[in-house]
C-alpha cells in the first residue's frame, strides 16, 4: 500500500469565544492517496471549510488548531515553520474557492494574478511569468488566452473566472488541489464544464483533489472516496459507489434520501422525500457512531 | 466582550453630558446668568467655585453644567433635523428612483460641494446669531451624508425579500418605507447622527469663534471657550474647563458612534468620512 | 478614459449653477448691507447720503429680479462681479489669495497624508497592538478638539514657550510661517485618513482575494505590496480628495486665527461686511475647487479601479 | 386541469440601462423578457427553469405587480392584472403571493413573527384580535411551527424555520397562486426535503397553484406538473414534466438536463444512458440556438416561434438557416 | 534725544484681516488708515499732542474776514513718490476725484464743505467753484460757512494724489503719495511693506528704513506674537492690558490715551418705558458703572459722566457722573410707574468692550431693580442696520464723540435725522437752542461754554446709559520710540516720528 499524500490525524480545532473554547473539529482523520479525488460532504457548518483551511495553514484569529497532525508527504504541516509552509502553499498544495468573483483581486489583471505563481515559486521574472500565465489559461481551455490574460476579473463571466482560479491553482503542478465548493455559484451547465475540467486536468497531471461540496451529485461525479462530516466529526467514509449504494450512518442515509433524484419520479412515481429529522431520533447522538470503511487497495483513478 | 472599552468610555461620557444637562438646574450651585458678581471675577477654583469664576464673576462649573443643555440641544436637534431631511430624501429617492432620485442626488451633490462650515456661516448670516438659528443652520448643513446612506440602504433593502413581500401583501409605499425600510436602516442613521452630534458641537464652537454662535448669556461651551481665549494666560481655568467639556463630550459622541458603527454596521467604516 | 474624464467634467456644470443660484438666494435675504456695516466699529457716524449713494452705486436699490438677471448674465460671462469694498473685480481678489490658500491646503494635506496614511496602514496590519490603539485614540481625540482651540494651544507651545516657529501670518511666504497653521488644519484630515486607511486596509485584508493570495504561498510583505496597497488606495484617494476639496473651506477658522491671507478669511471678512459679490464669488470658487478635486479623484479612481470606467 | 387561473400573454419586459454616449446618458435597452406566454391552471405547479439572468425572476415579478411589463397582458381569472384597469396592490395581494429564495433576507428582522403575519391581515380588514390570532395560529400549525413561537423574532429561527414562516406569510391572505422563487436553493441539503414536502402538502391541502422558479432540475422534476424552459428571455421549450425530462427536444433543454451531476453515475460507474430520442422537426425549421454562444441581451431576439411537437409540448423553432 | 536712523518697524493693524484696497480715497474703512499714514498726506493733519487739526501740506493759510475763504500757501518742497512736485493742481484734482459723482467715494461728504461741491457731487457742475488755483503753490478755497475745515480735510479719504497719473485704476495696486514712506509691496490679506522716501519734505525724517504693516485681527494671536517679539506694537484688549500691567518686562512700555469714543446703551423713546426720563435715569443709577469698568473692562476705559469724552474741550470736570444708587433707581422707577419693573431687549454685537459681554454684566444689576434685560445678539454688520433703521428697543454701541465737540453734539440736535446719528431720536428744545447758539458762536471759549451746557443737559436727560470713554492702550517693544498718544485712534501712528534704538533685535536693524 502506497503512503498517503495527505494524512490528517485526529485534527482538533477550537474557536475561542471570549474566555470559553468552542470545539469546531473534534478529531477528524482521513487520508488522501496520491492522485486520488477525495470528497467531503456535510451540512453547513459541519467543518468542511475549516478542515481545508487548516491544511493550507490559513486559519485566522479566533480559530486555532488544538491537536492532531496534518501530514503531507511525510511532513507535519502544523509543525512546519512559516517560511517552509509558504513554499508548499500554492506550489505543492493549491486551493480554489467558492466565489470566483471575490477570490480574485478586482484591480489586477487575471494574467498577472496567475503570473504571480511563477514569480513566487519558480523565480521567473514578470515577462516570462506572464507568458506562462497565458499558457496556463490556454490549458484550462479559455479561448483567446492572450487577450483574456489582460482582462480584469469583472470583465469575465463566472465560469471563466473559475477557470482562471483553476489555472492559477494548477500553475505549479501541485500534488494536492483543494476545491472548496468551486461550483456552487455557477449555473448547472457551467458547473458541468468546470467539473469536467477539474477532473480531466487532475487526472492528466496526477493531482490529488480534496473536493468539498454539499451537493452529493457533484461529489459523486468527481470523487472516488467520500467522507461525510457532521458537527465537526467525520461520521462516515467510504468509496463513493459503496457510500451511495450502502450508506451506513443514519445521517448519510438521511442525506441521500432527502433529495429528489433525477429520473426517479418517472421510474417510481412521486415519492415522499425523507425528512432527516423524522428518521433521526436525536441529532446530538449522531456523532457517537462512525463508519470508516477500509480502503480498497487499488485506489483507482479519477 | 461585545462592546469594546472605547464604546463603554464613549457611552459613559455621553451619559455624563446628558445627566449634567438634565440635572443642571438641581445640581448647579448657582444661577448661570444672574449669579454674576463682578467682585468675584476670575477667581481660581476653590471650594465654592469648583471650576473658578469667569470674567463676569459667574461660576464656571454652573455654566458648564448648563452648557451641557445647550450642547445637547445643538447636537440632538441639529441631528434630528439632519436625519429627518436626510432620511426622507434618501429613502424616497432610493425607493421611488426616477427623476426624483436624480433630483435628490443633484441636491446632495450640491450640498456636499459647499463645505459645511461655510454653508452654516451663510445660514447664520441670514438668520443672525443665536440658538434657534444655529439649530437650523447645523440642521440644514450635514444631511447629505445621511441622505446618501439612507438612499443606499434603501436601495439594498428594497431588494430584500421582506420589502418585496410587503409589496405583494398590499402595503402602500409609505407604509413600507415606515414599517419595513426605516426601522432597518436606523442603525447606520443612528451612527451618523451620533457622530454628527460631535461635529455639531464642534461647529458650534467654530461658529462662536467666528462671532456667529449661540450668544451669551446662554452658557454655550463654544462661546465660553471663545470668550475665554483672552484669559488663557491670566485665568486659564475659564478656558480650560469649557475646552475640556467640548473635548470630552465630542470624544464621547465619537467613541459612541464608532462603537455603534462597529456593532451595527461594520462595513460603514469605509463608506463615510 | 478620456470620455470618462470629459463626462465627469461636464457633470460639474449643473452643480455649479445650482450652487450659484442658492448663494444668490441666501445672500439676497441677508440682513444688513455693505453701507451700514461700515458703521459697525462705531468709529464713524452714520451718513444717510453716503449710505444711499453707496447702495445706488452697487445697484442695491434695484429690485431683486433685476439684480438676479445681472448676476446671472455676469456669471455666464464668467464675471464674478466687483467687490463693494475694494472696488476691484472679485476674481482679482480671489486670485491674490488663492496661492496662500492652496499652499496652506497642500501643506496641511501633505502633512495629513504623510503621517496619517502610514499610521493607519501600520495600525491595520497589527490590529490591537499598542501602535493601533494609540493611533486610533489619537485620531478620535484629534477629531474631538475645536480647531481654534488646538491652534491656540499650538501657538502657545511652539511659538511662545518653545520659540521654534513664528506664531502667525504669511511673513514673506516662508515655510516656517506655514508650519503651525498647516499642522493645525491638517489634524482633522490626518485623523480621518488614519481611520479610513486603517478601516480600508482591514477591509481589504479580510477580502477573499487576500486569502487567495495567501493560498498562493505569498509572504505577508508581498501580499501587502501586491494586493493590499492598490486596493486600499482607492479608499485613501477618495478620502484625500474629499478632505482636500473641502480643506479650503474648512480653513476659515485657521486663517482667521493665524492671520493667514487665504480665501477663507476673505470669505469671512466679506460676509462680515456684506460684500456680497465677494462672498458669492468666494463661495463659488471654493465649491468649484471641491468639484474639480473630486472630479480629479474620480478620474484617478477610474485609473486605479478598472471597474469604474464601465459603470 | 380545471381551467386556467392565470394567463400570461406575450409578456415583454425591457430595461433601459444607462451607459454609453459622451455624457453617459446614452440609454441601451436590455431585453429581459421577450414574449412569454403561458397559462397556470388551478392546483397546478408550473416550473420555470433556465440559466441565471434568463428572465425568470422578472417574469415572476411582473405577475406579482412588482415590475411593470413593457407590453403583454397578464390575466387572473380573466381579469387583466396589467394595464389601465389593473387592480391595486390590495386586490392583487389576495390572488398572488410569493415565497422568496433567501430565508434570511425575506423576514423583517425588526418585526416579531406575529407582527409580520398580523399586519397583512389587518391591512386587509381583519381587525378583530381573536380572528387575527386564530388565523395566525392555524397558519403556523399548517407550516409546521408551534403557535407559541409567534412572539419570537426571525433571528431566533433556523433557515428552514424561517422559510416556513415565509410560506406562512405568503399563505395568510389565502391566495390562489403562490410564486416560489428558488424556494429551497438557499437551504441546507438536509432541510430541503422538509420544505419540499411541506409545499407539496400545502398545495394538496389548500388547492394552491404554484409558479416555481428553480435552477435545480431534480427539484423541478419532483414538484412540477408542467415545465417552461427559458433561455434569454424566451421560452424555448414547454411541456409536461415527463415530456421535458424524458423527451426533451430543444438542445438547450438537453444540455441543461445533461449537466445535472447525478449520484447514479457513482453507483453504476457509468454515465446514465441518454434516453432522449430526437424529436421530429417540421421541414424547414431548425433550433435557433442551443445556448452557445450566448446571445446579446441588448439586441432584440431573432424571430422564431413555438411549435407544438406533441400534445401540449412546444418547442421554439426558427426558420432553418 | 538720540533719534537713530535705520531699521524696520513691524507695525500691526489690529482691526481686520485685510486691506480692501490701497486706493485709500475710495475706502470707507478704518483699516486703510494704517497705510494712509505711511504713504499719504492730506492738506491738514491731526496734532495728537494738542488735539487739533493743523496744516500739513501748506505752510500757512490766510483766512478771510468772514471765515469762509482760505488762501493756502503750499509747501514748495513736497514731492510725490513718482517724482512730481506738489502743486495746487494736485489738490484740485484730488478733491474732484473724491467728489466725482461716478465714484461714490466716502470722502465726498467731507469735500462737501467746499462751496460748489454739492453741485459737482450731484453731477450738476463740471467744476467745484470754491476751488481756485492762484499759482502753482497758492490755492484758494471757499467753504460753505465759517467752519474749521481741518477736521474734514485731514481724513484719510481726503488725501492728495498726484494729478499726473493717467490710469487711475493703478492707485488701487500701486499707491503714490506725499508721505514719508513709499509703497513697496502688498501681500493681500497679510502685510504691506513701505520704504523710506528720500525726498520726503520734512528734513531728517523719517528715521526708519522700512515699515511692515501686518494684519492681525485676533487678539490672542497678537498677544503671542508680541510676546514672541515678532511684532513691535500691539493694541491691547482689557485682559491683556491687565496682564501686561502686572509684568515687569511689559508694564513700562504701554502707551495709553483717552480716545474720543463714548460707549453707551442707547434707549429708543418709541419704546414705552423709555419715554420717561426717570426710567432712563434710573437705569443710569442702577448700574454700577465704575465696577464694570474696573473689573470687566479692567480699567481700560474711563467711566463716562456724559456724552463728550474727557479729552473734549467742552468736557465739564465739575459735573459728577451718575452715582451707583439702586435705591434711587427703584424710587425713580416707582415714580415713573414701573415699580414692578419691565423688560427690554438690547441689540448687541459680539464686541467684547461694547457688546454682549457688557450687557451680560449689566443684566444682574438691572435685575436687582426689577428690570429684565435680554441681549438680542446681532452680527456687527447688522448692528448699524438695526440702529439706523430705528429697529431696536435699546442698543449698545461705541460712538464717535470727538474730537470736535460741535460735530459730536450734532447727534442730539433734533434736526439731525435718526438715521444720521440721532439714534435715540433725541429732541429737546433747550438743547436745540444751546446748540444753535454754539453753532453761531465764533469765540472758541464761549462756544465751548455753550457746548458744555448742552452736554450737561444731555447727561441729565439720559437718552443713553453712559458707560465709558475708551482708553486705548498700545504695548510696544522697548526699542521703539516716538509713539504719540493719538486720541482719535491710538493705533494710527505717525510712522515718520518713530525710531528704533540699538537694542532692537537683528530682524529689525
Ligand atoms: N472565524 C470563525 N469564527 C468563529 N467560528 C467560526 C469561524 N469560522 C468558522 N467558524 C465555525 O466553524 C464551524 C465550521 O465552519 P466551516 O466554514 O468549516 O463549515 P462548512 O462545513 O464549510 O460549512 P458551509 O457548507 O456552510 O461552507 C461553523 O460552526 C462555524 O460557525
Ligand atoms: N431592475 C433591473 N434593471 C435592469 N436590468 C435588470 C433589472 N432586473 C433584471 N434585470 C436584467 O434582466 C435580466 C433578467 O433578470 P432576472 O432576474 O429575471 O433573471 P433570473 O432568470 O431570475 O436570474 P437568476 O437565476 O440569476 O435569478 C438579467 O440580465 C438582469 O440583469
Ligand atoms: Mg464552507
Ligand atoms: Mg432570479
Amino acid at each position: 500500500m502506497t503512503a498517503p499524500l495527505l494524512d490528517i490525524k485526529e485534527l482538533k480545532l477550537d474557536v475561542s469565544a471570549g474566555r470559553s473554547l468552542l470545539p469546531i473539529l473534534k478529531g477528524v482523520s482521513f487520508q488522501i492517496m496520491p492522485g486520488e479525488a477525495y470528497g467531503l460532504v456535510g451540512e453547513s457548518g459541519s467543518g468542511k471549510s475549516v478542515t481545508s483551511l487548516a491544511v493550507m495553514g490559513l486559519l485566522k484569529k479566533p480559530l486555532r488548531v488544538s491537536g492532531g497532525e496534518v501530514v503531507f508527504k511525510g511532513q507535519n504541516l502544523l509543525a512546519l515553520p512559516k517560511r517552509e509552509m509558504r513554499r508548499l502553499r500554492g506550489n505543492r498544495i493549491a486551493m480554489i474557492f467558492q466565489e470566483p468573483m471575490t477570490a480574485l483581486n478586482p484591480l489586477s489583471t487575471v494574467g498577472r494574478q496567475i503570473a504571480e505563481m511563477f514569480v513566487l515559486h519558480q523565480g521567473k521574472d514578470w515577462g516570462e511569468a506572464v507568458k506562462l500565465a497565458v499558457d496556463a489559461l490556454a490549458s484550462v481551455r479559455v479561448p483567446n488566452p492572450d487577450r483574456r490574460a489582460t482582462n480584469y476579473p469583472h470583465q469575465m463571466s463566472g465560469g471563466l473566472r473559475q477557470r482562471v482560479m483553476i489555472a492559477m491553482a494548477l500553475a505549479c503542478n501541485p500534488d494536492l488541489l483543494i476545491a472548496d465548493e468551486p461550483t456552487t455559484a455557477l449555473d448547472v451547465t457551467v458547473q458541468a464544464e468546470v467539473l469536467r475540467l477539474i477532473k480531466e486536468l487532475c487526472a492528466a497531471r496526477g493531482t490529488a483533489v480534496l473536493f468539498i461540496s454539499h451537493d452529493l451529485g457533484v461529489i459523486a461525479s468527481v470523487c472516488q472516496r467520500v467522507g461525510v462530516m457532521y458537527a465537526g466529526c467525520l461520521v462516515e467514509e467510504n468509496d463513493t459507489a459503496l457510500l451511495f449504494s450502502d450508506p451506513r450512518h443514519e445521517y448519510t442515509r438521511g442525506l441521500l434520501g432527502a433529495l429528489p433524484r433525477l429520473g426517479s419520479r418517472s421510474l417510481h412515481g412521486r415519492q415522499r422525500l425523507v425528512d432527516i429529522d423524522s428518521i433521526i431520533a436525536d441529532r446530538s447522538k449522531l456523532t457517537e457512531t462512525r463508519f470508516i470503511a477500509p480502503r480498497r487497495d487499488e485506489g483507482g483513478k479519477p | 466582550m461585545r462592546f469594546g472599552f472605547n464604546f463603554i468610555l464613549g457611552a459613559l461620557l455621553t451619559v455624563l453630558v446628558i445627566l449634567a444637562g438634565i440635572f443642571a438646574p438641581w445640581i448647579a450651585p448657582f444661577d448661570p446668568v444672574l449669579n454674576a458678581d463682578l467682585m468675584n471675577a476670575e477667581l481660581p477654583p476653590d471650594a465654592t467655585f469648583w471650576f473658578g469664576t469667569d470674567a463676569q464673576g459667574r461660576d464656571v462649573f454652573t455654566r458648564i453644567l448648563f452648557g451641557a443643555q445647550i450642547s445637547l440641544t445643538v447636537g440632538i436637534v441639529s441631528q434630528v433635523i439632519n436625519s429627518i431631511i436626510g432620511c426622507t430624501l434618501g429613502m424616497t429617492a432610493g425607493y421611488w428612483g426616477g427623476w426624483w432620485d436624480d433630483l435628490v442626488n443633484g441636491l446632495t451633490n450640491v450640498m456636499l460641494a459647499i463645505p459645511s462650515l461655510i454653508f452654516a456661516l451663510a445660514v447664520m448670516a441670514v438668520l443672525g446669531p443665536g440658538l434657534p438659528s444655529l439649530l437650523i443652520a447645523l440642521g440644514l448643513t450635514n444631511w447629505s451624508w445621511t441622505c446618501r446612506i439612507a438612499r443606499s440602504s434603501t436601495l439594498s433593502l428594497k431588494s430584500q425579500g421582506y420589502v418585496q413581500a410587503a409589496q405583494t401583501l398590499g402595503y402602500g409605499d409609505l407604509r413600507i418605507m415606515f414599517t419595513q425600510i426605516l426601522p432597518n436602516m436606523m442603525g447606520p442613521i443612528l451612527v451618523m447622527a451620533t457622530l454628527g452630534m460631535g461635529s455639531a458641537v464642534l461647529s458650534e464652537a467654530a461658529l462662536s469663534f467666528l462671532g456667529l454662535g449661540v450668544q451669551p448669556p446662554f452658557p454655550s461651551w463654544g462661546s465660553m471657550l471663545t470668550d475665554a481665549r483672552q484669559l488663557i494666560r491670566t485665568a486659564p481655568w475659564v478656558a480650560v474647563f469649557p475646552g475640556l467639556a467640548i473635548f470630552l463630550s465630542v470624544l464621547g459622541f465619537n467613541l459612541l458612534g464608532d462603537g455603534l458603527r462597529d456593532r451595527l454596521d461594520p462595513h460603514m467604516r469605509t463608506r463615510t468620512p | 478614459m478620456l470620455r470618462f474624464t470629459l463626462r465627469r467634467v461636464l457633470q460639474i456644470v449643473p452643480t455649479v449653477i445650482v450652487v450659484a443660484l442658492l448663494i444668490f438666494v441666501i445672500f439676497s435675504v441677508v440682513p444688513g448691507s455693505f453701507a451700514t456695516s461700515l458703521l459697525a466699529d462705531g468709529k464713524r457716524t452714520a451718513d444717510p447720503q453716503l449710505i444711499a449713494h453707496l447702495n445706488q452705486e452697487f445697484g442695491l436699490d434695484k429690485p431683486l429680479t433685476e439684480r438676479f438677471v445681472k448676476y446671472v448674465t455676469d456669471l455666464a460671462r464668467l464675471d464674478l462681479g466687483t467687490s463693494f469694498r475694494s472696488r476691484q473685480p472679485v476674481i482679482d481678489l480671489i486670485g491674490d489669495r488663492m496661492w496662500a490658500s492652496l499652499e496652506l491646503a497642500l501643506a496641511a494635506m501633505a502633512f495629513a497624508v504623510v503621517v496619517g496614511v502610514p499610521l493607519g496602514f501600520l495600525a491595520a496590519l497589527r490590529p490591537g497592538s499598542i501602535l493601533d490603539t494609540t493611533t486610533m485614540i489619537g485620531a478620535v481625540s484629534g477629531l474631538s478638539m475645536p480647531q481654534f482651540w488646538l491652534g491656540l494651544l499650538m501657538m502657545y507651545v511652539f511659538a511662545l514657550h518653545l520659540n521654534w516657529l513664528p506664531s502667525f501670518g504669511y511673513g514673506d511666504g516662508s515655510f516656517r510661517n506655514l508650519i503651525l497653521p498647516a499642522v493645525t488644519l491638517g489634524v482633522t484630515p490626518l485623523a480621518l485618513l488614519a481611520r479610513t486607511t486603517r478601516a480600508g486596509v482591514l477591509d481589504v485584508l479580510n477580502a477573499d482575494f487576500i486569502r487567495t493570495a495567501h493560498s498562493k504561498g505569498m509572504s505577508e510583505a508581498k501580499v501587502v505590496r501586491w494586493h493590499v496597497m492598490r486596493n486600499a488606495l482607492v479608499l485613501i484617494v477618495t478620502t484625500v480628495g474629499l478632505q482636500f476639496g473641502s480643506l479650503i473651506g474648512q480653513a476659515v477658522v485657521i486663517e482667521k486665527l493665524f492671520a493667514w491671507p487665504g480665501i477663507g478669511s476673505l470669505l469671512v471678512d466679506s460676509v462680515a461686511i456684506r460684500d456680497i459679490p465677494a462672498v458669492q464669488g468666494t463661495i463659488l470658487v471654493i465649491v468649484l475647487w471641491f468639484l474639480v478635486i473630486n472630479t480629479l479623484v474620480d478620474v484617478i479612481y477610474a485609473a486605479i479601479d478598472p471597474r469604474i470606467k464601465q459603470g | 386541469m380545471t381551467g386556467s387561473l392565470l394567463q400570461v400573454d406575450d409578456l415583454h419586459v425591457r430595461f433601459p440601462v444607462s451607459g454609453g454616449g459622451i455624457l453617459g446618458t446614452g440609454r441601451r435597452t436590455l431585453y429581459a423578457v421577450n414574449g412569454i406566454s403561458f397559462e397556470l391552471g388551478k392546483g397546478e405547479c408550473l416550473s420555470i427553469v433556465g440559466e441565471s439572468g434568463c428572465g425568470k425572476s422578472t417574469t415572476a415579478l411582473s405577475i406579482l405587480g412588482l415590475q411593470a411589463p413593457t407590453s403583454g397582458t397578464i390575466r387572473y381569472r380573466g381579469q387583466p392584472l396589467t394595464g389601465p384597469g389593473a387592480p391595486g396592490r390590495m386586490q392583487r395581494a389576495k390572488a398572488v403571493q410569493m415565497v422568496f429564495q433567501d430565508p434570511y433576507a425575506s423576514l423583517n428582522p425588526r418585526q416579531s413573527i406575529r407582527t409580520s403575519l398580523a399586519a397583512p391581515l389587518r391591512l386587509h380588514g381583519i381587525t378583530t384580535a381573536s380572528e387575527v390570532s386564530d388565523r395566525i395560529e392555524a397558519m403556523l400549525i399548517d407550516v409546521g411551527l408551534k403557535p407559541e413561537q409567534a412572539s419570537r423574532y426571525p433571528h431566533e429561527f433556523s433557515g428552514g424555520q424561517r422559510q416556513r414562516i415565509g410560506i406562512a406569510r405568503a399563505l395568510i391572505l389565502e391566495p390562489e397562486i403562490v410564486v416560489l422563487d428558488e424556494p429551497v436553493s438557499a437551504l441546507d441539503v438536509s432541510i430541503r426535503a422538509q420544505i419540499i414536502n411541506l409545499l407539496l402538502d400545502l398545495q394538496e391541502k389548500l388547492g394552491l397553484s404554484y409558479l416555481m422558479i428553480s435552477h435545480d432540475l431534480s427539484v423541478v422534476e419532483h414538484m412540477s406538473d408542467r415545465v417552461l424552459v427559458m433561455f434569454f428571455g424566451q421560452v424555448v421549450e414547454e411541456g409536461g414534466w415527463r415530456q421535458i425530462f424524458e423527451t426533451p427536444a430543444h438542445p438547450y433543454t438537453r444540455r441543461l438536463i445533461g449537466a445535472i451531476p447525478d449520484p447514479e453515475i457513482a453507483m453504476s460507474g457509468q454515465p446514465k444512458a441518454k434516453r432522449f430520442h430526437d424529436a421530429q422537426l417540421p421541414a424547414g425549421r431548425g433550433f435557433g440556438s442551443d445556448g452557445s454562444p450566448a446571445p446579446d441581451v441588448f439586441a432584440a431576439p431573432t424571430p422564431s416561434e413555438l411549435v407544438e411537437i406533441a400534445d401540449n409540448h412546444r418547442v421554439r423553432l426558427s426558420v432553418a438557416a | 534725544e538720540g533719534e537713530r536712523h535705520g531699521g524696520t518697524l513691524v507695525f500691526t493693524a489690529p482691526y481686520g484681516s485685510s486691506f480692501a484696497t490701497l486706493d485709500v480715497q475710495s475706502s470707507p474703512n478704518t483699516q486703510e488708515e494704517f497705510i494712509t499714514q505711511a504713504i499719504h498726506r492730506a492738506l491738514y493733519s491731526w496734532d495728537s499732542i494738542n488735539n487739533k487739526p493743523v496744516l500739513e501740506l501748506a505752510t500757512s493759510a490766510d483766512v478771510s474776514e468772514d471765515g469762509t475763504t482760505y488762501t493756502y500757501h503750499l509747501r514748495d518742497n513736497a514731492v510725490f513718490h513718482n517724482g512730481k512736485p506738489l502743486t495746487a493742481d494736485d489738490i484740485i484734482y484730488s478733491y474732484k476725484r473724491i467728489g466725482n459723482p461716478k465714484n461714490a467715494f466716502p470722502g465726498a461728504s467731507y469735500i462737501a464743505i467746499i462751496k460748489g461741491a454739492d453741485d459737482y457731487i450731484a453731477g450738476k457742475a463740471q467744476d467745484i467753484s470754491g476751488l481756485k488755483k492762484i499759482d502753482d503753490h497758492t490755492l484758494q478755497v471757499t467753504y460753505t460757512g465759517p467752519i474749521n475745515p481741518g477736521f474734514s480735510l485731514m481724513q484719510n479719504t481726503t488725501v492728495i494724489y498726484p494729478s499726473n497719473v493717467t490710469d487711475e485704476s493703478t492707485f488701487g495696486k500701486n499707491p503714490i503719495g506725499l508721505g514719508a514712506f513709499a509703497f513697496k509691496e502688498y501681500t493681500p490679506g497679510s502685510q504691506v511693506v513701505v520704504e523710506k522716501f528720500d525726498k520726503y519734505y520734512e528734513k531728517g525724517k523719517p528715521y526708519l528704513d522700512r515699515v511692515k504693516i501686518v494684519l492681525m485681527g485676533e487678539d490672542s494671536a497678537r498677544d503671542v506674537a508680541f510676546r514672541n517679539k515678532e511684532i513691535d506694537v500691539s493694541i491691547l484688549g482689557p485682559t491683556q492690558y491687565q496682564a501686561y500691567q502686572g509684568e515687569d518686562a511689559l508694564k513700562d512700555h504701554l502707551l495709553e490715551v483717552a480716545e474720543v469714543y463714548t460707549r453707551n446703551i442707547g434707549f429708543n423713546p418709541a419704546f414705552e418705558p423709555f419715554k420717561d426720563k426717570r426710567v432712563r435715569q434710573a437705569i443710569n443709577y442702577a448700574i454700577n458703572t465704575p465696577l464694570i469698568v474696573e473689573r470687566l473692562v479692567k480699567n481700560k476705559a474711563y467711566p463716562a459722566s456724559g456724552w463728550l469724552p474727557l479729552s473734549s474741550p467742552a468736557f465739564d470736570k465739575e459735573k459728577p457722573a451718575y452715582a451707583y444708587d439702586p435705591e434711587k433707581a427703584k424710587a425713580l422707577l416707582a415714580e415713573a410707574g414701573y415699580a414692578k419693573g419691565f423688560s427690554f431687549e438690547v441689540t448687541a454685537s459680539p464686541n467684547e468692550s461694547w457688546g454682549v459681554p457688557i450687557v451680560e454684566a449689566v443684566l444682574p444689576m438691572l435685575q436687582k431693580v426689577g428690570i429684565t434685560v435680554k441681549p438680542k445678539p446681532v452680527e456687527s454688520s447688522a448692528l448699524g442696520d438695526a440702529v439706523t433703521s430705528n429697529n431696536f428697543q435699546a442698543f449698545i454701541w461705541s460712538n464717535l464723540s470727538g474730537p470736535d465737540p460741535l460735530q459730536a453734539l450734532r447727534c442730539y440736535y433734533s434736526k439731525t435725522p435718526q438715521s444720521a446719528c440721532n439714534y435715540e431720536s433725541f429732541s429737546n428744545a433747550d438743547f436745540d437752542k444751546l446748540y444753535e447758539a454754539a453753532q453761531q458762536e465764533r469765540d472758541p471759549a464761549k462756544q465751548n461754554e455753550l457746548l458744555r451746557q448742552a452736554n450737561n443737559l444731555i447727561q441729565d436727560e439720559a437718552p443713553v446709559w453712559f458707560f465709558n470713554y475708551n482708553k486705548a492702550v498700545m504695548a510696544y517693544q522697548p526699542w521703539i520710540h516716538g509713539l504719540v498718544p493719538n486720541a482719535t485712534e491710538l493705533a494710527i501712528q505717525p510712522y515718520d516720528e518713530i525710531w528704533i534704538d540699538d537694542t532692537a533685535p537683528d530682524s529689525r536693524s
